[in-house]
């Protein structure tokens, strides 16, 4: 059918720019990433000056989201924490991703011991409830931005071995990976240079849901009490702090959370715009 | 001809899809009526319009194409014009279809007797007990063995060619007048293919019925058709009945097709049809056979009309040079 | 089938047998668990008030006072002490039962209390009590205490505070471990169940002899999350709720319908430790720096005027020996500035501190850091959890411990654990010595056993004077505690101050 | 089933051994001093040093680990630092809670979820697409904290319609099923954003299925085909996705229970490791990787009930 | 034919191990190769024919050693191809190429062509970064492809120009001998004719042998010097073309070819109700695993396993009773 011939000029990239929802995720998070890297320039006010004067007062045209319990810009504040909460997002995601897929597709190509192996440490790994495992590694680690990504990270490497696995499992039946070692290539040839790049695709749809969900966990861990140490704002570190007086000032939890939910719709958006895409199948 | 009126009649059928906001015809203007205990074989090559052709008639097209204009007479009801509601009122129990895959068309997570007895709580408003029952008699009719153990049954327990047998039991189970069979044994291997064919073969005589064959195997069709028509790029190119087909097959594209198959008896060559198909944006006007074919002329860029050859009424082509 | 659960369904269903409607408080508390109930080992701010329900010293501090002079005869109905102050009679009432089956509170087990208060294995105040040479039963209803020194607060050591709670030596003997859990006391409520993580609740105690309780139970709901607690106050499901020491919450909740809140002594001192020890506070003119960048006025100011004042001394205002009057450096960051300079850090330091996460210690010192900031001494926190935190600032790893403690209203015991070489940490003898201070050891140890009142107050008030000059540590502000009750409920006294930390649930308290 | 329980736990021994010792491990080096919680911040350091010997913290490491295995071994996890409470006890008294919670969450994601992925996987792109996945995701953006705050404010204090303080512990049932149910839809939000997302994804490929044509072919209306013979086979990829967030869901049972104040395994976790009571902690981390894993099995199960490939062959 | 043939195929054997089944998996073995043995000379073209699950393509891939074998060996003008190291076995993949079925699921979606193409030279150390567009594009005009090609990537091709692009990958490496396995299955059959009219051009230009699986004997009769039928993991006959078509000695060869349709009304296919299916290759049946499904057999074909017995001139057959 000549219908067949067209759909295969249909690439995923093509594909995907023609999806509003990927588009308009991808401006959300772009607008995002643009705030955060010009907050120093962009917050109206310092975000860490203290104001007793103003102590949870409402927002109104100068302090668009109102101030916090220390009397400090929150509209300020979520700039600059956007600067955080999102390099903690990418960092410990792309930590996660880098290694997980890695052994991930070591192991699923190799199978065997190897495989076995890393399944059964990922089964041990994914024994602990993540929230917990990142909470224990926090307090071993101590609270810092770097150790914050490491622990996030290491919550999501066990995923990712999951998934680039699966993927790699499922390339194997691909003629292709045949077809590389009659060509007489190296191990690491066919999985670096031509499985890795044909898994993409999902790693990137599913880092896009966990960038969100490494968001949230900073937030979350916050709540129990670790995060970043302050004064440095972190949306999770504002949204504890909005919760602390979240009857005497609901704006200190809702603007960040809203930030928070707009980063996450914008990242799902990208994540089911480019599952769908690079899904043939999906009807047009 | 009976005085009955055949099962399934199509008159001027055009079935388009939409691409990047175009219109394009994949089925231009075909016509045609099979007669009960008939079969047609539609033969072509891929993106021919020969699929497009059976998904238009049981109305399961694509959603992104239609049927633009024509109408789709089944036991006298035109398909096009009717509600969907009609339209799945008839769609399992009038006709019945089977597809090429048989390995992906059973539903995996239901029982093989539950699939094949649905059409019948569907339509006839069978109970459970006797929809499973009459699943049994067709199973049976269907020569799969040991039909009353294997009601329960999943599709992942039947070899390929016991599925397309359950597939077709599906297909029969309201005993339709007119059978689809959209490529039904292109996945089967060839052992199992002549036992499939035969086994259709039976059961339309039995039923009486009325059936489209769509397969690009040009041996399926010698084997089992009663006519052919030859689709091209959308258009039927030649329709014959099958003998007068094989014995003198005129137009170019049937021609080279015919050569292009390889033999097991014969002299062991070939001749490939230079070129290719183009895409559906890229078709030309008039013949759209016209880039790949030795005979092209001036004229092949107007669209010929459907004429007898050699005085046989029954033996079309649509072909400017062959229409002398 | 059917039939059988429907059966089953209507048992359970049918209306639990309401017995005569039962007086039940509701007390609401910003804690996840309890830490201990144990009496001699109760010390975290949830565990104070239920152990003032349950037991009774020999004396007691007045219900809604947190002061030492008003302290009242509990267990014993009168004391003598001798001339040189060392030896005390006390002479018990009669007829006193303990809680359940434990039989007649006697001098025996108020021998066995005061030495198991005095010893480290079986209690957490046992060096306030190295100072008893002997305890020793008379006869079943006088007990007699010979002191190796006089000291003047001895009634506090034996009020129903801390060490001074007598237990039932019997059940103390016979539950051993379990008595963590289950201790048996003679107050107006015992404990009839816990719930981990959830609540404990508490029983009158029809024998009390005060009288029958009113209350009829107690339950003391464990809520960690401030606003779900605040919201449950709200709904009614809690009379008495924990405050949030923040004037936003007290100005809330006086807005509120039927809704009492009560801002209670004593007072929690905040004071910034700084480690002399350590690089660059090692410098006095850097921990001068410090102290001069302070502004003490600014932090009360934030906490808010009705639950916090600018702290006055090293040792809290109202404990014997207070210096009401001590001289601190006063807020100038020009000052600062200039001793950093002096000091050799014209572009200010840096300092690293261990702190807690927990938001109300780490709210203050959000606004020390950023006072500070102003005169070029960056504190950089290492934000840690609060278990965490205790571990590492007794490890010695701070530069500056934020600490926050209410003590014993002796300025012996604030001075004795926060400012005597002896307490530093980092040796056996350690306690809360951040600081490294060495500069009052012999005032403080002088004021112990000086029997002279007056000679006393001077000795500890040099010791203050010397701690504040060599600024060993920065005092901040003082917390009041913050109770929000509502209308019907009656402590039957007036909620001034609460020793314990919370309100003493009394044979007087009702509810209507 | 029963023999495959068992087998499957056997073959599990190696994955239990080495979770234990990770939460040993874990645990040893998790800085803090159970000694503070205990003794409080007035005591010496020498009467703390004399209560860590006599806690066992002194021991040798190893010494301390094998301990640890042997108990663990003898379905023993020893007794609270802190309360000196048997920690079975403890753990025992809140599981039933947080199983509790976690099924009903699981539930409010089914009854939620499924039906939001299915339309949105009809109404591809249109209104309804567009609110499911708008609608699960603000479940999960707003932190768990946050919005179970929000549900109390409206429907407790506003409406009340449900206690702010969990009554969970209670034999009356309505009563236990009323405590159960905010807090069972707070933490189902979170559920029903992945099961929206994967029953969407999984219909989606479904209804191009070829099985589904066939159906069609028979004159079934569209419910038939949606719910008869596209859907059953998203569920396996459903099961999945729940068995694989289930760590996630238990985890995230720590806000939810500490917002409504419900007992359960979560908050205790939490509590343990603020009074760093290594050996509730220790027990609580045991409990759970367990629970997990036995959770896991019985996701293998399911996928036998869901699907006939697995079942039967 | 030469004393050393060029593939040396002897007592081949491989089980697949399967597990499955719920909630205790189910080991199952399945003989996919059971002592296959045959040969193919320089230059010879041999067709190996059988129906889905009879083994045929696991022979090429165990050939290549993209499986392990687990029995028999694998001789390769000379060299033992099972046994050979890492380094031999590279000099070796050179010199054996495989053509795919499927040149969508062959070809890395993510390369152009002229990667796809050129890396093996590359990494063979064929061509260096200044040559490889030339030797590509020679490659490409060998398969009959446009330089145009060399810049797109696989899916903006049709199927029959894909499988160009795998003849033209497999030829990078000038072998002496491609596994082909199913190459024009997948095509239409007029572009199926083109390939194979390619495949047929190539071999003569390059004196190129090939082991050539099929299912269809119309395709097989064309291109093949001889057949191997292949039942059950086993060869049941082996034989020079045409003669094996036209006079089958084996009852499954004859079944294939009668059932096997061809575009003549004249010669209608065998359209026999046998019913039952192809038994399981988990439990094959004893004795001639044919003979289930023959209609000549007799008692010692339901106990003894046939040898392949040489009957005549270049033909052998394994059948207790050839036809």
């Amino acid at each position: 059918m000549s219908a067949s011939s067209s759909a295969r000029r249909n690439t995923v990239a093509s594909r995907a720019l023609r999806s509003p929802g990927l588009a308009f995720g991808f401006v959300v998070v772009v607008v995002m990433i643009v705030a955060a890297l010009i907050a120093p320039w962009a917050s109206p006010f310092d975000p860490d000056a203290q104001d007793v004067m103003l102590v949870l007062s409402p927002p109104d045209t100068t302090h668009l989201f109102g101030t916090d319990a220390f009397g400090r810009d929150v509209f300020s504040r979520i700039l600059w924490g956007a600067r955080i909460s999102l390099t903690v997002g990418f960092l410990a995601t792309a930590v996660g991703v880098v290694i997980g897929t890695v052994i991930g597709v070591v192991a699923g190509y190799y199978g065997g011991v190897i495989d076995r192996l890393v399944v059964a440490a990922t089964d041990v790994l994914l024994s602990f409830p993540q929230l917990i495992m990142g909470l224990l590694l926090v307090a071993v680690l101590g609270a810092s931005l770097t150790n914050l990504v490491i622990a996030i990270a290491v919550t999501a490497v066990p995923a990712f071995v999951r998934l680039a696995r699966g993927s790699t499992l499922a390339m194997r039946e691909r003629d292709f990976v045949d077809a590389c070692r009659s060509l007489g290539y190296s191990d690491l040839r066919i999985m670096f240079l031509h499985v890795l790049p044909n898994i993409l695709d999902e790693l990137v749809v599913m880092a896009s849901l966990w960038l969100a969900a490494a968001i949230r966990t900073e937030s979350t861990l916050a709540f129990i009490g670790l995060s970043v140490p302050p004064p440095t704002a972190t949306w999770g570190g504002i949204v504890r702090e909005g919760f602390d007086n979240l009857l005497d000032g609901p704006w200190l939890a809702v603007f960040p959370s809203l930030a928070i939910l707009a980063v996450m719709i914008g990242l799902n958006l990208i994540g089911d715009g480019l599952r769908d895409a690079s899904d043939p199948r999906a009807p047009q | 001809m009976t005085a009955t009126p055949p099962p399934l009649v199509v008159e001027g059928l055009t079935t388009s899809i939409r691409l990047d906001g175009r219109l394009h015809h994949v089925v231009r203007d075909i016509s045609f009526e099979i007669r009960a205990e008939e079969t047609l074989a539609l033969v072509g090559e891929s993106g021919c319009g020969k699929s497009m052709t059976a998904l238009s008639v049981t109305g399961l097209l694509p959603p992104i194409a239609s049927v633009t204009s024509g109408r789709i007479l089944v036991e006298g009801v035109d398909m096009v014009a009717a509600s969907e509601k009609t339209r799945e009122d008839l769609r399992g129990d009038r006709i019945g279809m089977i597809f090429q895959e048989p390995m992906t068309s059973l539903n995996p997570v239901l029982p093989i007797g539950f699939q094949v007895g649905e059409a019948l709580m569907r339509h006839h408003g069978l109970s459970k007990k006797a929809a499973r029952e009459r699943a049994r008699e067709l199973l049976e009719l269907v020569r799969v063995p040991a039909a009353a153990e294997r009601l329960d049954a999943y599709p992942h327990q039947f070899s390929g060619g016991m599925r397309q047998r359950v597939m077709i039991a599906l297909a029969l189970a309201c005993r339709p007048s007119v059978l689809i069979a959209d490529e039904p044994t292109t996945a089967l291997d060839v052992t199992i293919q002549a036992q499939v064919l035969a086994l259709v073969a039976d059961l339309q005589k039995r039923e009486g019925l009325a059936v489209l064959l769509i397969t690009h195997n040009l041996g399926v069709v010698a084997s089992v058709a009663d006519r052919v028509m030859v689709m091209y790029g959308g258009d039927v190119v030649e329709s014959a009945p099958v003998k007068a087909f094989f014995d003198r097959p005129t137009h170019p594209y049937s021609q080279a097709l015919l050569a292009a198959m390889p033999r097991i008896e014969g002299d062991g060559q070939l001749k490939p049809i230079p070129g290719q198909v183009p895409p559906l944006t890229e078709m030309p006007s008039g013949c759209r056979f016209q880039s790949r074919c030795p005979l092209r002329q001036e004229i092949c860029d107007r669209l010929p009309e459907m004429t007898p050859v050699g005085g046989d009424p029954e033996h079309k082509v649509r072909c400017w040079a062959r229409s002398e | 089938m059917k039939r059988y659960l429907f059966a089953a369904a209507a048992l359970l269903l049918a209306p639990i047998a309401t017995a005569r409607a039962e007086t039940v408080l509701n007390v609401g508390m910003a804690a996840a668990d309890i830490g201990q109930i144990d009496p001699h080992r109760a010390t975290s701010t949830q565990d104070k008030p239920v152990v003032s329900w349950m037991f009774n010293g020999l004396v007691r501090f007045k219900p809604g006072s947190a002061s030492l002079e008003a302290l009242e005869p509990d267990l014993a109905e009168s004391w003598e002490k001798s001339a040189d102050g060392k030896t005390w009679i006390f002479h018990l009432r009669k007829g006193v039962k303990f809680h359940g089956d434990w039989g007649e509170m006697t001098a025996e087990d108020v021998v066995y209390s005061l030495k198991r208060a005095g010893d480290s294995k079986t209690s957490s105040f046992a060096a306030d009590y190295s100072v008893m040479e002997s305890i020793e039963a008379v006869d079943p209803y006088t007990v007699k205490i010979v002191l190796k020194k006089p000291i003047p607060a001895l009634l506090g050591l034996v009020a129903n505070y801390h060490g001074g709670n007598i237990v039932s030596k019997k059940a103390a003997e016979a539950l051993g471990a379990d008595f963590r859990t289950k201790p048996v006391g003679t107050g107006p409520f015992q404990v009839v169940d816990y719930k981990s993580n959830e609540s404990l609740t508490f029983a009158a105690n029809p024998a009390y002899f005060r009288g029958v309780p009113k209350i009829d139970k107690i339950v003391y709901r464990f809520i960690p999350a401030d606003a779900s607690r605040d919201l449950a106050f709200s709904s009614g499901e809690l009379d008495i709720v924990y405050g949030r020491q923040d004037q936003r919450w007290v100005e809330r909740f006086s807005k509120e319908p039927n809704t009492v809140v009560e801002v209670v002594k004593p007072a929690e001192l905040s004071i910034l430790h700084l480690n002399t020890t350590m690089k660059p506070l090692d410098d006095k003119r850097v921990r001068q720096a410090v102290a001069y960048a302070v502004d003490r006025a600014q932090i009360a100011g934030f906490k808010g005027a009705s639950t916090a004042v600018p702290a006055i001394s090293v040792v809290p205002s109202g404990y014997l020996g207070t210096d009401e009057q001590a001289k601190l450096y006063p807020h100038d960051i020009a000052k600062a500035k200039a001793l950093l300079a002096e000091a050799g850090y014209p572009n200010g330091v840096t300092i690293k501190v261990i702190q807690t996460s927990l938001p109300t210690m780490l709210n203050s010192m959000q606004i020390v850091q950023s006072q500070l900031k102003k005169a070029g001494i960056d504190l950089q926190l290492e934000v840690v959890d609060h278990q965490t935190f205790h571990a590492r600032i007794r490890k010695d790893e701070s530069g500056a411990v934020y600490y926050a403690a209410a003590r014993f209203p002796v300025a012996d015991v604030y001075l004795r654990q926060f400012f005597h070489s002896a307490a530093t940490v980092g040796t056996p003898t350690a306690v809360t010595n951040f600081s490294h201070c060495a500069v009052a050891d012999k005032e403080i140890d002088a004021a112990a056993i000086e029997p002279d009142a007056a000679k006393q107050k001077d000795l500890w008030k040099v010791a203050q004077a010397k701690v504040i000059d060599d600024v060993c540590a920065v005092p901040l502000y003082e917390q009041l505690q913050v109770w929000a009750r509502k209308t019907n409920v009656d402590y039957g006294y007036e909620f001034q101050g609460a020793i314990h930390l919370g309100p003493v649930v009394t044979e007087l308290t009702n509810k209507k | 089933m029963f023999r495959f329980v068992i087998k499957r736990l056997l073959v599990a021994i190696p994955t239990l051994w080495a979770v234990l010792t990770t939460v040993f491990v874990l645990i040893r080096v998790v800085p803090g001093d159970p000694t503070i919680i205990i003794l409080g911040d007035q005591a010496s350091e020498a009467a703390r040093e004399a209560l860590r010997e006599k806690l066992g913290l002194a021991k040798p490491i190893l010494s301390q680990y094998f301990d640890f295995l042997w108990q663990v071994l003898h379905g023993d996890l020893g007794r609270s630092l802190a309360t000196n409470r048997p920690i079975v006890d403890d753990v025992l008294s809140v599981l039933p809670f947080t199983i509790e919670l976690t099924l009903a969450s699981l539930l409010v994601g089914a009854v939620i979820g499924i039906p939001l992925g299915v339309l949105a996987a009809e109404r591809r792109d249109g209104f309804a697409d567009w609110f499911a996945r708008i609608f699960s995701l603000a479940g999960v953006s707003f932190p768990a904290f946050v919005s179970g705050i929000l549900l109390l404010m409206v429907f407790s204090v506003e409406l009340r319609w449900f206690p702010v303080i969990s009554t969970a512990n209670t034999a009356d049932p309505i009563e236990r099923l009323r405590a159960l149910v905010l807090p069972a839809i707070n933490l189902g939000l979170l559920m029903v954003a992945y099961v929206t997302r994967v029953t969407r994804s999984g219909m989606l490929k479904a209804l191009g299925e070829d099985y589904v044509r066939t159906a069609r072919s028979k004159g079934l209306g569209r419910r038939l085909v949606v719910w008869r013979h596209a859907f059953p086979n998203v569920l396996v990829p459903i099961v999945t996705v729940v068995g694989l967030y289930l760590g996630v869901l238990i985890g995230n049972a720590v806000l939810t229970e500490i917002v409504f104040n419900r007992p359960g395994i979560g908050k205790l976790i939490v509590t343990a490791l603020n009074q760093r009571d290594y050996t509730l902690l220790q027990g609580l981390m045991v409990i759970t990787a367990f629970a997990i894993v036995l959770a896991n099995i019985l996701t293998d199960l399911t996928y036998g009930l869901v699907d006939p490939r697995v079942k039967t062959s | 034919m030469n004393a050393t043939p060029l593939l040396d195929i002897r007592d081949l054997r491989k089980v697949f191990t399967t597990r499955k089944g719920w909630p205790i998996p189910k080991v199952t073995h399945v003989k996919a190769l059971d002592g296959v043995s045959f040969t193919v000379g320089r230059g010879e073209v041999v067709g190996v024919v059988g129906e889905s699950g009879c083994g045929k393509s696991t022979v090429a891939r165990v050939a290549l050693r993209l499986m392990e074998a687990d029995g028999g060996s694998v001789g390769f003008d000379g060299a033992d191809v099972l046994e050979a190291s890492r380094l031999d076995m590279r000099g070796l993949r050179r010199r054996m190429q495989m053509v795919f079925q499927d040149p969508a699921s062959s070809l890395d979606g993510r390369q152009r062509i002229v990667d796809a193409l050129g890396e093996p030279l590359k990494v063979h150390g064929l061509a260096d970064r200044s040559t490889v567009r030339d030797e590509v594009a020679r490659l490409l005009d060998e398969v009959g492809l446009p330089r145009s090609a060399l810049d797109r990537y696989p899916h903006e091709f049709s199927g029959g120009q894909r499988q160009r692009i795998g003849i033209a990958r497999a030829l990078a490496l000038k072998p002496d001998l491609i596994f082909a396995d199913e190459p024009v299955s997948a095509l239409d059959v007029s572009v199926q004719a083109q390939i194979l009219e390619l495949l047929r051009r190539i071999r003569a230009e390059h004196n190129l042998a090939f082991v050539f699986i099929s299912h269809d004997l119309g395709v097989v009769r064309f291109f093949c010097d001889r057949v191997v039928v292949m039942y059950l993991g086993r060869v049941v006959e082996v034989g020079p073309v045409p003669e094996i078509f036209v006079e089958p000695l084996h009852p499954y060869t004859r079944l294939l070819k009668i059932s096997s349709p061809e575009p003549d009304p004249a010669v209608a296919v065998a359209m026999t109700f046998q019913d039952g299916e192809p038994p399981s290759p988990t439990a094959p049946p004893p004795g001639c695993h044919f003979h289930p499904r023959c209609p000549g057999a007799t008692e010692r074909c339901r106990t003894e396993k046939p040898e392949l017995r040489t009957l005549g001139e270049a033909r052998s057959v394994a059948c207790h009773h050839p036809l």
